[in-house]
C-alpha cells in the first residue's frame, strides 16, 4: 500500500546533486566538506548532457561558489571579498535549507498513497438538473471574462524569454583539456590563463580552471602566479622536463 | 478492522443503494456480523444529533440526509441555484463556452484552481452539459448547452463574439509561469 | 432545530467541499454557533466506529470516508487513478505544503533551481493549485490542494508533521536556524 517511488535517474538541481555528494561521504554540511566534493560535483557538471539544458546556469552557479571555495582551501592566503565570503555562507545555508524540505519529504513520502485514502460521495445525488440561467449575464460578458482571462494569462509571462536563462556556451571538460593541452604544446613555452580563455564568460573561465586543475593533479602543467591576483602562468610539464 | 466503520464508509460512499451481498464481499464479514452492525448504525443515526439516516428496503441499504431537515438542505440547493452567478463561475462558464469541449484538468490549468464544485453547480443549473470522452475513459469533456445556447441568444457557438480568436488561441505558452529562474541571494524576504 | 445535525445533513446532501459562509446561510445560525458544531461533529467522527471524516481545506469544509478504510472502499469506487511521485514531485510538493502560498521564485530559491516545469505538471495533476497574487499582479502564488491531503490520508494541512513550526517562521529564520543547529532538523518519521 505505501508504494513510493523514487526515480533517481538524474538531478533536478544543483542542490540535490551536492547534497547527495556529501552524504555519500557522511559529512555534515561545512565549508570544508563543500570543498571535498567541488571535483565530483565539477566532474559531473562537465558531463552534462542535452537533457540538463535548461537548467545548466543553476548547475553552473553553484559551480562557481565551490570552485571559489576550493582556491581558498588550495591557497589558504587567498583573499576573498566580503561578497564572496556571503556567497560561500550563502551556499551552505541554502543546501542546509535545502536539506531540511528534503527530510520533510522523505517523512511524507511513508504515508503517501498512491490512491487517496478517503473518498468523497457523488455530490447533490438525486437532485436533478433544473435550468436556471443567471439573468444578467449577455454574451458580451462572456467575451469580456474571456478577454480578461487571457489576459491574465499572458500578464504572467515575463517580457524576457526563457531561452536567454539557456542559451550558454556548453564547453566540455574534456574538450577544453584536450585544447589547453594543444595549445601548450603548439606554444612551447608558458602561456597566459587568460589567454586560454574564448569569450569571457564566467561559465568558460571556470571550465578552464577546473581544466587546469584536472590538469595539474595530472602533473601535465606547472603553473605559477607570482602576486595575488597576478597573472597565472601556465606551462607544459613536457616542456620543463 | 471496525466493521461498523467499514459500512459506514461503504455506504456513505457510493450514494446508491448497496446490497446486504456486496456489503458482505466488500467488508469480508459474516452476514450475520453485517447486519448487527448495519442495526447498531441505524440506532446511532437515530440520535437527534445525527443528520443522517439509514434507510433499508429490499435487503439494500442507503445513507440519506435526515428528513427532519429537509427545510435546511432545500433551502441550500435552491440558495445555490438562485445565487448570482459569482465571478469564479462566470469564469469557468466562459472557458467552458470558448474552449469546449474541454476537460477537467484543462479547465483547472487554466484557472490555476480545482473547478469540480462550481462545474458540478453549472451541470445542475443546466449551463453546462459533460459527455464521456471518446478518447479517455473515466475522463469528461464539458460544453455549453443549448438550451444555454438559445437563452443566449446565439443559434450556434460560433456566434460568440471573437468565438474563432480565442477558440483556436495556443494555451500551452502562456500556463508556463516563467517568473524567475531562482537563485537569487537568499536575502529576499517572503 | 439542531443544528450539527443540520449541518451533518447539508454536507452530506453536497458531497461537495461547502464553505463557512454558506453553511451558515443555509443553517441561518451564527458563525461562531457554526464553527462550534463543526469542531464537535469533527470530534465525533474521530470515534473509532465512525466511517467518516470532516475534512477541512481551504475554508471549506467536506465529508469523506475515514482513511483508514481505505482498502475496503477503494474496491467500491472505480476509476481512481493512481498517483506516483518522482522525488523532484515530492521535493517540490513538500516545499508548497509547508510553505504554502507561496511565489515561484521562493520554491525556487529552496530547491536551487528552476520549479517551473514541475509546477506546471503538479497543477495538471491536481496536487498544487496556482493563484494570482494579491501584492503582485504578475505573479502566482502556489498551494496544495484537497487532493493532495487525500492522498496522505490528512483531514487538515495542519496535520502535517511539525507543520506549525516549519510554516510559521520565515524563510530568512528558518536559514538561521539549519545553519545554527547543527542541521538535523527533522528525524523521526510520524
Amino acid at each position: 500500500m505505501m508504494s513510493f517511488v523514487v526515480t533517481l535517474e538524474k538531478f533536478s538541481g544543483p542542490l540535490e546533486l551536492l547534497l547527495k555528494l556529501i552524504e555519500e561521504k557522511h559529512l555534515e554540511i561545512t565549508e570544508i566538506s563543500l570543498s571535498s566534493v567541488t571535483e565530483d560535483y565539477l566532474a559531473w557538471v562537465a558531463q552534462v548532457k542535452g537533457d540538463y539544458m535548461e537548467n545548466v546556469a543553476d548547475f553552473l552557479q553553484v559551480a562557481a561558489t565551490l570552485l571559489l571555495i576550493k582556491s581558498r582551501s588550495i591557497l589558504p592566503t587567498l583573499e576573498v571579498t566580503s561578497e564572496e565570503k556571503e556567497e560561500i555562507i550563502d551556499l551552505q545555508a541554502r543546501l542546509a535549507l535545502y536539506k531540511l524540505f528534503k527530510d520533510l519529504g522523505l517523512n511524507l513520502a511513508n504515508s503517501w498513497s498512491l490512491q487517496p485514502k478517503m473518498f468523497g460521495r457523488p455530490s447533490w445525488v438525486g437532485k436533478t438538473i433544473v435550468f436556471t440561467p443567471p439573468k444578467e449575464i449577455r454574451a458580451k460578458n462572456l467575451t469580456e471574462a474571456c478577454q480578461l482571462i487571457f489576459q491574465k494569462l499572458e500578464s504572467q509571462l515575463i517580457l524576457q524569454p526563457p531561452e536567454a536563462a539557456i542559451r550558454l556556451p556548453v564547453i566540455s571538460l574534456q574538450d577544453k583539456i584536450a585544447s589547453i593541452l594543444g595549445r601548450l604544446a603548439a606554444a612551447k613555452s608558458k602561456i597566459h590563463f587568460n589567454s586560454l580563455n574564448g569569450e569571457v564568460a564566467r561559465e568558460e573561465i571556470l571550465i578552464t580552471f577546473l581544466a587546469l586543475l584536472e590538469l595539474l593533479k595530472d602533473n601535465k602543467v606547472k603553473v605559477q602566479q607570482d602576486d595575488l591576483f597576478g597573472e597565472i602562468e601556465v606551462e607544459s610539464a613536457e616542456n620543463i622536463n | 478492522m471496525i466493521l461498523i466503520s467499514v459500512l459506514e464508509s461503504l455506504l456513505f460512499t457510493s450514494g446508491e443503494p448497496l446490497s446486504l451481498e456486496i456489503l458482505v464481499k466488500a467488508s469480508g464479514e459474516a452476514e450475520a456480523e453485517v447486519k448487527k452492525a448495519l442495526e447498531e448504525l441505524k440506532k446511532r443515526y437515530e440520535e437527534e444529533t445525527s443528520g443522517l439516516t439509514l434507510f433499508e428496503h429490499d435487503e439494500t441499504y442507503q445513507i440519506l440526509s435526515k428528513a427532519t431537515n429537509q427545510m435546511s438542505v432545500q433551502k441550500l440547493v435552491s440558495g445555490v441555484f438562485e445565487e448570482k452567478l459569482t465571478s469564479t463561475a462566470l469564469e469557468c462558464l466562459t472557458i467552458v463556452a470558448y474552449r469546449g469541449p474541454i476537460g477537467r484538468s484543462q479547465i483547472d490549468l487554466i484557472r490555476g484552481v480545482n473547478s469540480g464544485y462550481i462545474l458540478h453547480q453549472l451541470v445542475l443549473r443546466g449551463l453546462v452539459e459533460r459527455r464521456n470522452n471518446p478518447n479517455r475513459s473515466n475522463a469528461f469533456l464539458y460544453s455549453i448547452t443549448a438550451n444555454y445556447l438559445k437563452h443566449l441568444g446565439l443559434s450556434r457557438i460560433e456566434e460568440l463574439p471573437h468565438y474563432e480568436e480565442y477558440h483556436t488561441k495556443d494555451l500551452q505558452a502562456l500556463l508556463n509561469d516563467v517568473t524567475s529562474t531562482g537563485l537569487e541571494p537568499v536575502k529576499a524576504s517572503e
